[in-house]
């Protein structure tokens, strides 16, 4: 789960770690209030789902609380990469000396989180990691003993920041991986970690994501959720329970399991169709939960048809089928729809859609062929 | 023959008394699976289909000298019944359970090393040996005997590609499901490492999906095989992953891609297949059959 | 540091123990209203920092609102070894079907917490444990892990309770263990863990004990201390920084370090004098702690005489010295005070002592035997 | 000659920038302990006394190829610090810190079984090796080159011990303070076998203490030594220990009392001094000399 920028820091700052004062604003008003508040100048940030906002103008500064205001005035209802921008975090103008970066990820290959450090910190972080790799520090943190204080000095120490960094930034990322832990964060990151002019060592910005499987226990944060405004059907895909991922094209699809989906996808393309999106209904799925998908899949305007692929195990064909043959009255009118069931009844839901005059593929081949010829030849009536 | 299970197998299933564990249960036993025993505190003393129920792992097995345990606990639980039964010395663990949080099996991978077990998953449907049983969710009527070692991360897909290989005669000798998860207990590498050492395993399909190295490290370590291997990579078409931050791009660099695991495969002379309707003939021209 | 029952049942609740719902009650007017707001019957039970109080009286029940206000005013004021009892906790009666016991201690020898669990619970567990420890089930707990939830069930599966208690005694021994890391707890102890005749597993009384030493970051905690009444002495000393022990004899006795003080207890015991304190300056201790501790020891009325006993290493003999000049004019007139001065600064501060006319001791020996003669002597005056 | 710390030791101090650390280390240098070095987060690249000082214990090691430890970090950081100079594979770790959480300490305990270090103390005073020096804060004026090994759980009980036997011309081969707390790195019987296998020793003198079962412990090993033992225990006349709850009484049983202690000194045949006065006597006794 994505969270802000300003729910990142404030976890931090329930850790111990350093961050400027500062308030949400959801108006310009809000924001020259802010600013008078805390003093000015200030750094108006967008507060959005998505990263590279510095370089879209989502930052941008005030240097009297009527420039806050107007500042506030342009980034609210920004559109970034198409997310819409509905709060500005505005925050004291650091006067930064030197930025550093630190990082925690959940990594597959140590079966561990991997903590990052580097002296080389800030927005370039990527490219220093592709080209001099050796500049940042890693270590595998022992989820036994956490990551210790030591081993924080030492790989800032490795790192070569200056020594009163080695010491502020050191309590800072084992902070950083307390909060990580206990917070079920697939992702924590500092950057920059500033050094700023009078030498203090702060977190300047802060993303965290929060592992979605643990969110049962992380009930604050789970609260925290908002519709991601560029994708409310995925938003609404999850409240209904179902695993949505929205796609360029033009076939909707749906299938059990993610493995049997993301090939559903590679066999559509490669019959000359664009999928529209990817939407696993998971394992023992009734007709309900098909309708449900069917109608979610087709309420993309973007959506011509739809090809429905299950390989029944415990989920059952002539559920699938049933599921299908309910939602009919609810889709557009003339909207193409394939299935194609195997498994634990097939022939009986096969049965169910012949009788209701409805499309079916023996294989996902030919019902991946079938869907793209029933849009194309709808597409030349 | 087979890798990890067969006839002589004595399995216990964590969270029998779950509906999921029930149903599956059953459907075990119906393939021949030896269910010796179940594990659901405070149900001890009862039974389900007539097996047994334990308060604890280690009460089973020493009740039944059970050597398998499949797990259905729900995600709060589970990582501590993985962790059960590894402490109770149980040498192989299958781990259905989808949904654990992350951080729980990076517990689970570090208690691991110091209580030894096989895992197999989380969040996977399991194995089969056709002529044996099966532990986990898989349909078993889909298998057939045979030389064909099978490995995937994916349930569904697995299905589609063994009922391929069925209807073309290519029977299996195991069929392993992986998982799908970040964290997971046994590898692609582990899976290949144990079919070059099964005898009645005589060539390996291995379907993978984007994401992750676990492909790659597998290509780095099939040329070292006697045995022929081919592939197939799913998610061709799919976007790419959503980004976790600099982060992710720093630890992954350029691993993940669909497009760089056809390529490892290729590099190691696996025959990669275009679609699942080729990987049947890909085996038998690696067959020489 | 000691908390009550209704504290540590606070903990245990957050952290998911089953407890009684209940409140604490300062006058017996309270009391009746919380048995009216949690219904009769009630037991009234004694907040008090020693362990007997049902034996003395200080657990009564009330089967009406007006009987728990009677118990309440019973129990309200009543001295139990020494302490005053000035909070009940009132809680509605469990119908106790069958008791277990469940604690958690710091081991020395396992460098560890040990749990222990008992299907034999209740007052009598010391004796169970004595005449048949093999009822006792034990395990170091690995501090890298934690107890496992699956080992409690293992513990209590092999003390032999039924299945029931098995499962939600083993989530309860789980979040005890919790509790007992997180609350940096030395002791933490449910007895009896009850199963009550609906089939429900609680913690009928709690005891945990906070270390000392983690106070600084147990902040909430450390804010629940409270004058032990019995011992204001000891509760006044803890608050000056001093490390005091009320003795029943009449010799007041100051040094630095334990072993010492306590060695010198030995001693002047030897020589026939009876300690009336146990008092531990530390290291480092200036002239006006010694002025400090010189006071606080007077200000026992059984002290009839002091002896001080240091050995300078940190602690300058001089300073000692002048804390005891400064002393006099405060002290009760004409109590003796020995004081023996080795190591640093010791020349110079016998020399301060004689010039102001005090007594001192070559060694420990000789100090001792001359607080005593110092004090007979003036008991026959 | 000497256990644990001679003239070839090479000290750094955890803390040297703080009042304790940089008193103490003052003393040690004067002692002619050869501080090589100091660690204070922050304030590398500074010098305490002309000593350098580093912002990690790696750091210092790498600097200054040092094989001891002295710490007089403060409470709050002070597990951590003993954490650090085990993981920099410094071999013996001296923590005089008093006032360590007793749960940091179970962390510290579980730690170093993963990455030795011999830890001395904390909440001690350190050691001496007369002759070579001191790491601690004992006063090293009052010790005397010898063969007398010299282990007490108390500081200022040492120095008036020590006293005594250096007034009776009982020199000391070393002198260590394995400190008072419940969970501490070495026990009486570790000291105990290093003397037993020193050649410079020739007689040990073990002063303990109420509370706890290291006494007995020691006095189980005992018998298995070549070299004589005195014995000395505090708290005679104290008050029995508060009580720990049910689960002190269960954990612990009879043992930890001043008379306990003594009984089982006993019978380890090892004389145990009444009063500290009479233990030199019983050493010239115990060594006929």
């Amino acid at each position: 789960m994505k969270i802000h920028e300003y729910q990142a820091k404030e976890i931090l700052r329930r850790y111990g770690v350093p961050v400027q004062p500062g308030k949400v604003a959801t108006t310009p008003e809000e924001a020259e209030q802010i600013a008078r508040e805390f003093g000015v100048p200030v750094v108006i940030k967008a507060q959005v789902y998505v990263g590279g906002r510095g370089k879209a103008g989502g930052i941008q500064f005030g240097d009297t609380p009527e420039q806050a205001r107007e500042a506030a005035a342009r980034v609210l209802g920004m559109d970034i990469k198409g997310l819409t921008v509905q709060k500005v975090l505005v925050v004291p103008k650091l006067e930064i000396k030197e930025e550093y970066y630190a990082g925690i990820i959940m990594d597959r290959a140590s079966q561990a989180p991997v903590v990052m450090v580097s002296a080389a910190g800030g927005i370039d972080i990527e490219e220093v990691a592709a080209k001099t790799p050796e500049k940042i520090i890693r270590r595998v943190m022992d989820v036994r003993w956490g990551l210790l204080p030591e081993q924080a000095r030492q790989m800032l120490a490795d790192a070569g920041v200056p020594h009163t960094v080695v010491a502020k930034g050191g309590a800072i990322l084992a902070a950083l991986a307390k909060a990580f832990t206990e917070s079920d964060a697939t992702l924590a990151e500092i950057n920059p970690l500033a050094l700023t002019a009078d030498g203090q060592v702060m977190a300047a910005d802060a993303k965290i994501l929060i592992d979605d499987n643990a969110l049962y226990r992380q009930k604050e944060y789970a609260a925290w959720a908002e519709p991601e405004e560029a994708n409310p059907l995925e938003y609404q895909a999850k409240e209904a329970g179902l695993t949505y991922v929205k796609l360029d094209g033009d076939v909707g699809i749906i299938g059990n399991g993610a493995g049997l989906v993301m090939t559903t996808l590679d066999m559509v393309a490669r019959a000359g169709g664009r999928p529209a999106n990817f939407l696993d209904i998971g394992g023992g799925a009734k007709a309900d939960v098909m309708k449900k998908a069917l109608l979610f899949v087709a309420s993309d305007p973007q959506v011509k048809g739809i090809l429905v692929n299950i390989f029944g195990g415990i989920t059952r064909g002539d559920e699938v089928a049933r599921g299908i043959i309910m939602a009919q009255s609810d889709l557009p009118a003339g909207m193409p729809i394939v299935a194609r069931l195997s498994g634990t009844g097939e022939e009986e839901g096969r049965t169910l859609l012949a009788n209701a005059g409805l499309l079916w593929g023996a294989d996902m081949r030919d019902a991946s062929e079938k869907i793209v010829a029933a849009i194309k030849e709808r597409g030349q009536q | 023959m087979s890798i990890l299970f067969d006839k002589n197998s004595r399995v216990i299933v964590q969270g029998l008394t779950g509906r999921e564990g029930s149903f599956h249960t059953a459907n075990m036993v119906k393939s021949g699976t030896n269910v010796v025993g179940g594990v659901t505190p405070g149900k001890g003393g009862t039974e389900v289909q007539g097996i047994p129920v334990f308060d604890t792992v280690k009460q089973a097995v020493a009740a039944t000298n059970a050597n398998v345990s499949c797990i259905f606990v729900p995600p709060p639980g589970a990582a501590d019944a993985i962790m059960a039964s590894a402490e109770a010395g149980i040498p192989l663990t299958i781990c259905i359970t989808e949904g654990i949080p992350v951080n729980d099996m990076a517990r689970v991978a570090a208690f691991l090393k110091e209580h030894p077990t096989r895992l197999i998953g989380p969040n996977c449907p399991g194995l089969a040996t056709p002529g044996a049983g099966k532990v986990g969710i898989m349909p078993y009527h889909i298998f057939k005997e045979g030389d064909i070692g099978f490995v995937s991360r994916s349930g569904t897909l697995t299905y589609e590609v063994v009922a391929l290989l069925t209807a073309a005669g290519l029977g299996q000798s195991s069929v392993i499901g992986i998982g799908g998860d970040p964290i997971i207990g046994t590898t692609f590498t582990d899976v290949l490492r144990l079919f070059e050492h099964d005898p009645a395993t005589k060539a390996v399909v291995m379907c993978g999906e984007i994401g992750g190295s676990d492909e790659e490290d597998a290509a780095a370590y099939i040329p070292q095989m006697s045995k022929p291997v081919v592939g197939f990579i799913s998610g061709r078409t799919a976007p790419p992953g959503k980004r976790m931050g600099h982060a992710g791009a720093i630890v992954s660099g350029n691993t993940g891609t669909a497009a760089g695991k056809v390529a490892a495969l290729q590099a190691a002379n696996v025959p990669v297949a275009e679609t699942i309707f080729d990987i049947p003939a890909l085996v038998k021209q690696a067959l020489g059959r």
